[in-house]
């Protein structure tokens, strides 16, 4: 049973690296990762019950930080760019 | 069975990704794919039953390589340039060398038999032993803290280079305390979620550092994590505020401290009469002993990990454009 | 109780699992970054919650549930956190939503 | 099932690795930005760490944290080894990117073809 639910995961995942590579903005690509990261904690999840080991759910604890803060990292790329690119052409910008 | 499916379909996953980083020519795209590529396999290394690796792949490879490309490519440029020549010669190498290790592969024993060369020495005596001498359940931390420790100190004193390293490359620079771009500002959102989140990620290493004699974990892991809750604070607050909380002097000496309290450890079981880092005479009980000593070791790697991770980057993160 | 509560956690995981359908064959196929986010939130929210919540039922009051528990808090702040986010960055960066101007 | 895993099908799992770290390795050769370079380091390190842990596995086993119920476990040994190495592949991918950062500011550019000239050039 476990395994038509992973399954349907998988192929989300799937759908969601589809979109990753065809983008077609950046902020897609951004979408369709911080949608994988969150897929691949709800897969991880159900392997630890289906591989009746569901202890070690702290690993998918981690993937939701790590999937946050990278989601925030790349966003965060994207505002000092554009501040960078409304103020001086030189490229100077304080952080 | 189900295993075997899932197995596939991440490994086939993992393929499609790794073709879409060759061809795509937007290095920011190309990095978010990267960080994909790394949250699968650590996806598959889960499957496979290595539930530590799993864990530090996804902190390590996911997280903080991610955020450090990210830096570097907002530091340098986007674009690719197409590559001059044409790729005949290197595909032509990367067949050849492809198929000589798919040669090699024929010699192997079949995926997952349990008669395999490789699990028939070394590691049932660790399985066996580990309940009884050391009293860890995790097989994984008793091999890394306390067999194989000298190996893991060398890890560290890898660590302590690379951040060294890094240091003598970039170089590092104080922020101003509230300097930030207005952009950040306007995302309340963020830093009130930051705001919450900031104490339970600390929490949580904690936990994963001490619980990682029990579970997956440990001291690299617990280091990621805790240098990865400030990284959280300093994108949603800018890095001069993190550098109030945490200043570059405190991590120097933390990057320090944290292999001198390894090394530590082992000095002590020699000045106690035993051999370097053997852990059963620093309490009179054998078992307390290497107990007391995967938790002291375990503590070092996390102090050592973690003030490298954030001197890398603020090392990073302060050069100037 | 027992056959109750593992019918309950089957009709979650597999409700979960529509949710994560839908989500998917939406980030698919709607016309632009604004629309993909709603689909996105259907199997954030929904999808993820109600297979969290079909696991709990499965994991029984214990350690394992508490776990779940802080999976499901951590990602009902974040997954949005994360989307406004990049909404608001998008939305600054004027990217323009595909809009339909033909004549009613 | 256990027959069909027998044979040359055992080994295709390697075979797919194999074709991951070729991938990588691609990247590595082909391909002129050092930034991108990197990333196909990255790749090539990955598959590397895939195929250790692949070697790891038992079939029928449980990860190696000792339990009540669980008879087999799979080898503990390559997954130390290999979270050694990722820890060791962030030392290297962070000094790398260091020298690209510092690269792009001595040349003003990160394509390899770009900073041959400039070095023939002086």
């Amino acid at each position: 049973m476990y395994i038509i639910v992973s399954s349907v995961i998988l192929i989300a995942i799937a759908a969601g690296l589809l979109r990753a590579f065809r983008g077609p903005t950046l902020y897609d690509r951004v979408l369709a990762v911080n949608m994988v990261g969150t897929l691949t904690v709800l897969i991880v999840a159900v392997i630890g019950f289906m591989t009746e080991r569901p202890e070690f759910l702290d690993i998918a604890l981690v993937y939701v930080l790590i999937s946050f803060v990278s989601t925030i990292a790349v966003l965060r790329v994207y505002t000092y760019r554009n501040t960078e690119a409304a103020g001086n052409t030189t490229g100077s910008g304080d952080e | 069975m189900e295993e075997h499916l899932i197995n596939n379909v991440l490994l086939g996953l993992l393929m499609m990704t790794g073709f879409a980083i060759v061809r795509m020519k937007s290095l920011l795209a190309v990095t978010m794919l990267t960080s994909i590529y790394s949250l699968l396999s650590a996806s598959l290394f889960v499957v496979l039953d290595a539930v530590d690796v799993a864990l530090t792949e996804a902190a390590i490879g996911a997280g903080i390589s991610t955020i450090l490309l990210l830096a570097t490519v907002a530091r340098t440029t986007d674009e690719e340039k197409a590559p001059r020549h044409k790729p005949l010669l290197p595909l032509f190498v990367v067949v050849a060398t492809g198929a000589a290790l798919i040669y090699g592969t024929l010699d192997m024993p079949n995926y997952g038999d349990p008669m395999a060369p490789i699990h028939l020495h070394v590691a049932p005596t660790y399985l066996h032993v580990t309940p009884e001498e050391i009293g860890v359940p995790n097989v994984v931390t008793s091999v890394l803290a306390s067999f194989r420790g000298y190996d893991t100190l060398g890890e560290v004193t890898v660590i302590f280079t690379a951040g060294a390293g890094v240091l003598a490359l970039l170089g590092y620079r104080t922020r101003r305390r509230n300097s930030q771009d207005p952009e950040i500002r306007k995302m309340v959102v963020l830093r009130v979620i930051t705001k919450l989140f900031f104490p339970l990620i600390l929490l949580f290493a904690l936990y994963v550092q001490f619980h990682g004699d029990y579970g997956p974990g440990g001291g690299f892991q617990a280091g990621v994590i805790f240098a990865t809750g400030f990284i959280l604070y300093a994108l949603a607050y800018g890095l001069g505020n993190v550098q109030r909380i945490i200043p570059y002097r405190t991590l120097r000496i933390m990057m320090v401290a944290g292999v001198l309290i390894y090394i530590g450890v082992g000095i002590e079981s020699m000045l106690l009469g035993g051999k370097f880092l053997e852990y059963r005479i620093l309490a009179d009980d054998p078992v307390t002993g290497q107990h007391l000593g995967i938790m002291l070791i375990e503590l070092g790697v996390g102090i050592t990990v973690a003030a490298v991770i954030l001197i890398i980057y603020y090392g990073f993160v302060s050069r100037r454009h | 109780m027992g056959t109750v509560v593992h019918i309950l956690s089957w009709i979650c995981l597999t409700g979960g699992a529509c949710f994560v359908l839908v989500g998917a064959i939406g980030v698919l196929r709607l016309p632009d970054f604004y629309t993909r986010l709603h689909a996105v939130s259907v199997s954030d929210t929904m999808g993820a919650g109600l297979v969290l919540a079909g696991l709990m039922l499965q994991g029984g009051l214990s350690m394992v549930t508490v776990k779940l528990v802080l999976i499901f808090y951590f990602m009902i702040f974040t997954g949005p956190t994360a989307t406004h986010a990049l909404a608001e960055a998008a939305l600054q960066a004027k990217l323009k939503p595909v809009v339909d101007d033909r004549e009613p | 099932m256990h027959d069909m895993m027998h044979g040359v099908l055992g080994l295709y799992n390697y075979w797919i690795v194999i074709i991951l770290m070729m991938t990588g390795f691609y990247t590595v050769i082909a391909r002129p930005n050092l930034v991108k370079k990197i990333i196909g380091l990255f790749i090539f390190q990955t598959s590397v760490f895939i195929l250790f842990i692949s070697m790891a596995k038992i079939e029928g086993g449980t990860a190696p944290i000792i339990s009540e119920g669980a008879r087999i476990y799979s080898n503990p040994l390559p997954h130390v080894l290999i979270l050694t190495a990722i820890v060791v592949s962030l030392a290297t991918t962070a000094l790398a990117l260091a020298l690209v950062i510092r690269i792009r500011e001595a040349y003003g550019t990160i394509d390899e073809d770009d900073i041959h000239v400039q070095d023939e050039a002086a």
